[in-house]
């Protein structure tokens, strides 16, 4: 029968869900002022974890802060500077996050699962089953080394077709480029 | 049912470190000064809300909820602290955080006036363009 | 007299809680439903005002009937009820205020137009 | 005269609020526009604020109210905000 407690536990659990969406748009979003009503929503829903947590005089000093001066400060320098954010140059940025991830996933597995893992664990160990098997059907993947390999890829192909287009720009286009930039 | 309980406290905890995770991201790789701004002040609250989760403690009883560590009688006796002490939640790291988050805002006004100025000097807070001027 | 009366305290404010509960789940529903902006500032009186205003004086009732902690539950009616008198004083002002900012800097388009009644009286407005 | 039937009826209309909050925080993720989103955060806050009520009553902890009041008040201060910044950068500039 469901007790006061997992109901307690199934609003942090879900308000941690929608600070992670709201941390995770926040980072991608282009347009700042979206960024930062994201944000906004990201702290009211850390108000909601600290109220959870019964620290009352905590969120009554981090209610204002985050959600009343926050924005109203980023917002007063959005007005005064840029409003966008330039976009990524090499989109090899999102390869990495691909080894980031690969390097932690056995780690967050644990996390929620509880059982013990290891940062870059390779393969399932002893007193660790967390991990992706050396084969799968007799096809070798040898563990977590086969998504490496893949972002590895992916990072590379991208940082190289930058340098083929750049290399393939005619040089006249280059020279009045530079010059130009030159009086600038 | 205890077990979802764990669970869903770790879904808790899972979310603040992959939290903590991105805002890092955001502060190294986004190009815009302001965008680092926001990452920064998403991280130092994670940061804080670790702080504030280690305190928490386990349920005296699935009806009976810890209580938050301020002791409502005036002149409390010793049967109140006691009743206190096995039901509230610990203040210390409350104590810390609540410095934590106000120092938090005064750092992120000086780097949101630093972002102003490096404005008005380069005319563009895209951390990328401001290194090409050399100034 | 006095359990009657604590009775019927805690029997309103159930109601009101779970009406509220209804109400705000309405509210949430119509606020993904509605097409535009506009259209969705009438799901969000019904989200706040039936789902926050109403919740609260329940809560208020409540309380005062709840004897948990004698002197504590009128601390906790009228910490309710100065919510409840909050929200219906600033809902209705900060919408109000966003509806007239995005209609002016055009930051919400009304999309399924039939006509536009405050775009005759701002254009007379600039012609005087 | 015991609180026990009410407080069970209070704590299955909990679940409803939980929905609730996760809708609006559906709207306030996906909102094309940005009031939108200024929109759904700030109902979404006052039913925080009524909900942060009603969870300090089940709790049995009265010191939980002041959470209620402050979360009113600032929330509709974010919601001022936005709107000078929408308006005055349309006619400011």
């Amino acid at each position: 029968m469901i007790e006061l407690n997992t109901l307690t536990y199934l609003f942090m659990a879900v308000a941690g869900v929608v600070s992670l969406i709201a941390t995770y748009l926040t980072i991608v979003e282009n347009d700042l002022v979206k960024a930062v009503i994201f944000s906004a929503l990201q702290s009211t829903v850390y108000t909601i974890i600290y109220y959870l947590l019964m620290a009352p005089d905590i969120a009554l000093v981090y209610i204002p802060v985050s959600v009343g001066l926050y924005p109203a400060v980023i917002l007063f320098l959005i007005k005064k500077t840029e409003r966008t954010e330039g976009d990524l140059e090499g989109s090899g940025g999102d390869s990495l996050i691909g080894i980031y991830l690969t390097a932690l996933a056995a780690v967050l597995i644990g996390l929620i699962t509880g059982l013990n893992a290891y940062v870059f664990q390779n393969q399932p160990k002893l007193d660790a089953p967390v991990g992706i098997p050396a084969q799968v059907s007799n096809a070798l993947i040898s563990g977590t080394l086969f998504f490496f390999n893949l972002s590895e890829y992916l990072a590379v192909a991208s940082g190289f077709t930058l340098v083929f287009m750049l290399l393939s720009i005619p040089e006249e286009i280059v020279r009045s480029f530079i010059s130009g930039e030159a009086h600038e | 049912m205890n077990e979802l309980n764990v669970f869903l406290f770790n879904t808790l905890l899972f979310s603040l470190f992959f939290n903590a995770g991105i805002s890092l991201y955001g502060i190294f790789a986004r190009p815009s000064l302001i965008k680092k701004i926001i990452a920064l002040t998403i991280f130092s609250d994670t940061a804080n809300v670790l702080a504030i989760v280690v305190g928490y403690r386990t349920w005296p009883s699935p009806e009976q909820s810890p209580i938050p560590p301020v002791i409502t009688t005036t002149n409390p006796t010793t049967e109140d602290i006691a009743r206190f002490a096995s039901q509230a939640v610990d203040p210390l790291p409350q104590a810390l955080v609540l410095t934590a988050i106000v120092i938090g805002l005064a750092v992120t006004l000086f780097l949101v006036f630093l972002t102003l100025q490096v404005y008005r000097l380069y005319g563009t807070t895209d951390v990328r363009r401001v290194a090409k001027l050399r100034g | 007299m006095e359990e009657l009366i604590n009775e019927v305290l805690m029997f309103l404010g159930t109601l009101m809680i779970v009406v509220g509960a209804i109400a705000d789940l309405i509210g949430s529903i119509g606020l993904l439903r509605f097409p535009n902006f506009f259209v969705r500032l009438h799901a969000a009186t019904v989200g706040t005002i039936w789902g926050a205003f109403l919740p609260l004086i329940g809560a208020a009732l409540f309380a005062a009937g709840y004897v948990e902690l004698g002197m504590y539950r009128w601390f906790v009616a009228g910490g309710a009820v100065v919510t409840a008198s909050l929200i219906l004083l600033l809902g209705p002002v900060g919408s109000h205020a966003l509806a007239r900012a995005s209609y002016r800097s055009r930051a919400a388009i009304p999309y399924p137009l039939i006509h536009d009644a405050l775009q005759e009286k701002m254009r007379e407005g600039e012609k005087k | 005269m015991n609180p026990e039937p009410y407080l069970t009826v209070i704590f299955w209309a909990m679940p409803i609020y939980l929905t609730a909050f996760t809708l609006y925080s559906v709207r306030a993720v996906k909102g094309p526009t940005i009031p939108d989103s200024v929109l759904a955060i700030d109902s979404m806050s006052y039913d925080l604020a009524a909900f942060i009520t009603i969870l300090s009553i089940l709790f049995r902890s009265p010191i939980l109210i002041a959470v209620a009041i402050v979360l009113a008040l600032w929330v509709f201060a974010l919601d001022i905000y936005v709107a000078k910044y929408l308006e005055s950068r349309e006619m400011g500039e």
